[in-house]
């Protein structure tokens, strides 16, 4: 019997049931707010750096399974990385990392990445 | 893990009676009722006793029931056909703000084709105003459609009211009723409508099969063209098993529909009371009393449907839900917009239909799981702290 | 009395490996596609798989495959969906004269709403020629549909030239397949068609589904507007244990088609071999060699055509006619006329079609019985004596 | 099980298997030919009179079940009666004798009824 996995891949499914880094930061040094309601997908993700390196990320989401999973995917992905090498993160990557999403969910992914990268902008911005 | 159906308004499964009186007619009797030889002769007779069944069930007339491939096609038919029709009468229709994406789309492609479409607002409740109809009409108008329940929240339209302006006006009258036959008491004669959209695998009959009634009289030309088919409305060879099947759970709706309606109404507020109850910040929507009997609808805020049937199917439960996210065009339900639910409101609806395999416990379990579903998903929403 | 059905381009029988096949889904695997709990999800599941398989069995591409509820429908939607999106590039349409009435219909309503349609004329044995083809291509010319086998005489047409032709002038080609697809190869690439129609009940699959084929990037709208189904191309919720059936009934022709065509050819030969041998003034109607395996079209001078019907059916044995005498229209079949026959002649004809379930033992019987059935039937015949 | 019986009548079926008064009169004297090929009927009725009493009929018929047996109920009712008598025959009352025929083939009454005053015409003009 076939079920909600052959929507999503087991690993999105994985991350939808037990979403890391949930949670917002206290005194974030970045902080991203991407989305809007009309779509159905808000993701606020904040970030904590320290010597050009994100040591911590946490997110809140509202949205579906996709987006839920891509923001615990995209904040894992994150921790530890550079700036600079974050900035690469791309919303395929993402996807790529999830074992691919459904073509109509893609567009979750695209948030994740926007979330991140404003996220690092609010940081930029900030740390002037 | 037993899985409780809560999606009745989707689909529903196919009674095994139903099943079993469609059998002999896949591989026994299985002409081609146009042939005049035995085997066709025998297929046709089995299409007329379900026509009749049908007939019966919405006070028509056997020879007003045209069986079509379901309730899409009945949709289609009945406003192409009356459209393309009476063109020289007038290009203008008259529909709702909240009607099923069968006569919504179907109106787009008349109005891309010289027709002129008024949608008309519905109020809080999804309402349609009966005075407004009649405002809306003009002398090019030959056409209303206004559906008799809504699929998404349950309510039930003033149609007996439109169906009398309409007839008084001289304008042809059509209802989506799929949502309607087999479930509640339907008169055609009462509701004074000229065409009625009905779908069998909404009333336990198979999928791929349906019926539009055409009051005798209506002038509306074919929407399926080709062979000689159903008195020339209706070309293509007859899906005898899937008729057989309509006419079958027709029969039995008949039979069973007083006493369920009430069984399923009772477990029904039930839901909406304890749903209400037990998570805060959560609206039923569509029409309290005039309301379908086996439809559950909420709206829960700071969290979006998906995530919740998601989470709802991980522990066995099928429901619905008006967000999109998972639709093409990513716009929450027009239906619930139409209420004047606010985007997030819309994202975050559940609709719970409920059938004839839903008892007390099933209802019981939903009560018990979902409240902690809302509070995992509430716990990650960037929305709860900003209200 | 055992009956022998040779009526089997009417329809035929369900297979009971596809009704076995198709039964699951009834009561079981019953969810509503488009939801995304599991019920749903595994509905969605045995629909793609069917998509390959009737994909696969014509070289197309799944995605290229949109269910339908039969041939009419996938006739209508093909010339009305490019008929309709293609307006701004022309309005006229090519097809033949011994279409369906799917096919015909359909070129007379958009007739009726300004597209102009030129229909060609057949040869004595109902073959098109490519080049009258080519000649009638007009700078407007939007569309071809020409039929790959004629459904009651058999005549099977130069597809792949045509296909050729419209390919080159950049026109859509459209061919009805439905009397074709699982009985002998067929290949949308060879043939070069961009649109193709199918229906499972003439290939052993149930009543009420089929398919069109819609190469990929081919401009068209839907027929059924409404919900996002089918890619959006085909709206309305979809009859999976039909699709399954279809799928099951093509995989069953990919196994056996190679052979039976074959055995079908070989019984047909040795019909028209018999009947023309024991019938004086008996003609075989279409193309002797170009012509599908299981079929027999004769004309009976002298004899009327239904008259000899309901003889063979009190002998048990079930055929068909292009005499028209209890259709309402009374004209008998525009395809016999077509090819050139007397009005006389067309009136006198029989399809004996073949299938599965037919030998040598059937063959036989028609043999013996028809000819009696003719003498008793010309010794009432005005017609004789003139002759 | 159904069959043809329920597309016709047992009435007409039974006319159909075994139709009366087939076959031509040797010179009649009245002849009715009527229908045409287009339509796939032709009927062909032969009466002798005998002081305005047609003592016999028969009849050629081309056509469907519902033509064989109108034209076959035709003769018989026809048999015995005075020319003013049969002319009072319409084509209801065959179809009626026939218990009835689907609304389809109602023309083939008709054409029964043109066939009889036809041949009652031809003797009429005939017998001037
Ligand atoms: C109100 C309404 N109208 C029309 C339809 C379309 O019916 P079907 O899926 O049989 O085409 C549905 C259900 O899908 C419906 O709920
Ligand atoms: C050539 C052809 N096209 C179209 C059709 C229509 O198919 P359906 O009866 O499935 O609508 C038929 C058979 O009826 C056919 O033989």
């Amino acid at each position: 019997m076939r079920d909600v996995w052959s929507l999503y891949s087991e690993k999105v499914m994985e991350h939808f049931k037990n979403p890391r880094n949930v949670g917002e930061i206290e005194n974030p040094d970045g902080i991203g707010h991407v989305g809007n309601p009309v779509c159905g997908d808000i993701m606020e993700l904040y970030i904590k750096v320290n010597d050009s390196t994100i040591v911590d990320a946490k997110f809140k989401t509202f949205g579906c399974g996709a987006a839920i999973a891509t923001s615990s995917m995209v904040t894992e992905m994150v921790k530890g990385k550079s700036i600079d090498e974050a900035l690469e993160i791309s919303n395929r990557a993402v996807a790529e990392a999830l074992d691919g999403l459904p073509p109509i969910k893609m567009h979750c992914s695209v948030l994740a990445e926007e979330a991140l990268k404003s996220a690092i902008e609010d940081y930029l911005a900030k740390s002037k | 893990m037993k899985r409780i159906y809560l999606d009745y308004s989707a689909t529903t499964p196919t009674h095994p009676e139903v099943v079993k009186a469609m059998l002999p007619y896949f591989t026994d009797v299985f002409g081609n009722p146009s042939s005049i030889h035995s085997y066709g002769q025998e297929a046709k007779g089995a299409i007329e006793e379900a026509r009749v069944k049908v007939a019966d069930l919405i006070g028509a007339r056997g020879e007003e029931i045209i069986f079509t491939s379901g309730g899409t096609e009945a949709d289609n038919f009945a406003l192409k056909g009356v459209a393309f029709a009476n063109e020289s009468k007038g290009n203008h229709i008259i529909t709702g703000s909240i009607e099923h994406h069968a006569v919504i789309e179907t109106c787009k492609f008349l109005e891309r084709r010289g027709f002129l479409v008024t949608c008309l607002p519905v109020d809080e409740y999804g309402l349609i105003d009966p005075g407004d109809v009649k405002k809306a009409i003009t002398d090019k108008t030959i056409l209303i459609s206004v559906m008799q329940a809504n699929n998404e929240m349950g309510t039930i339209e003033p149609i007996a009211e439109i169906g009398r302006i309409a007839r008084d006006a001289g304008i042809y009258f059509h209802t989506d009723a799929v949502q309607v036959v087999g479930h509640i008491p339907v008169d055609v004669n009462e509701l004074e409508v000229d065409l009625l959209s009905m779908s069998a695998h909404k009333l336990y009959g198979p999928k791929g099969v349906g019926a539009l009634y055409i009051r005798k009289g209506t002038k509306l030309i074919p929407f399926m063209h080709g062979g000689d088919q159903e008195r020339r409305r209706r070309a293509s060879t007859e899906n005898i098993p899937g008729i057989v099947g309509l006419g079958k759970a027709v029969e039995l709706a008949r039979q069973e529909m007083g006493e369920e309606a009430e069984r399923l109404t009772y477990l029904r507020d039930q839901l909406i009371k304890g749903l209400l109850e037990r998570i805060d910040h959560t609206c039923l929507n569509g029409h309290p009393l005039k309301r379908l009997p086996n439809n559950v609808n909420v709206s829960v805020d700071f969290v979006e449907g998906e995530s919740m049937l998601l989470n709802l199917d991980l522990e066995g439960i099928c429901a619905s839900t008006g967000s999109a996210c998972s639709s093409s065009s990513l716009e929450p339900s027009h239906v619930l917009l139409a209420l004047g639910l606010s985007p997030e409101q819309a994202h975050g609806s559940l609709r719970f239909s409920l059938g004839k395999w839903t008892g007390e416990e099933e209802i019981e379990r939903v009560l018990e799981i979902l409240p902690r579903i809302v509070a995992k998903l509430r716990a990650m929403s960037p929305l709860l702290k900003s209200h």
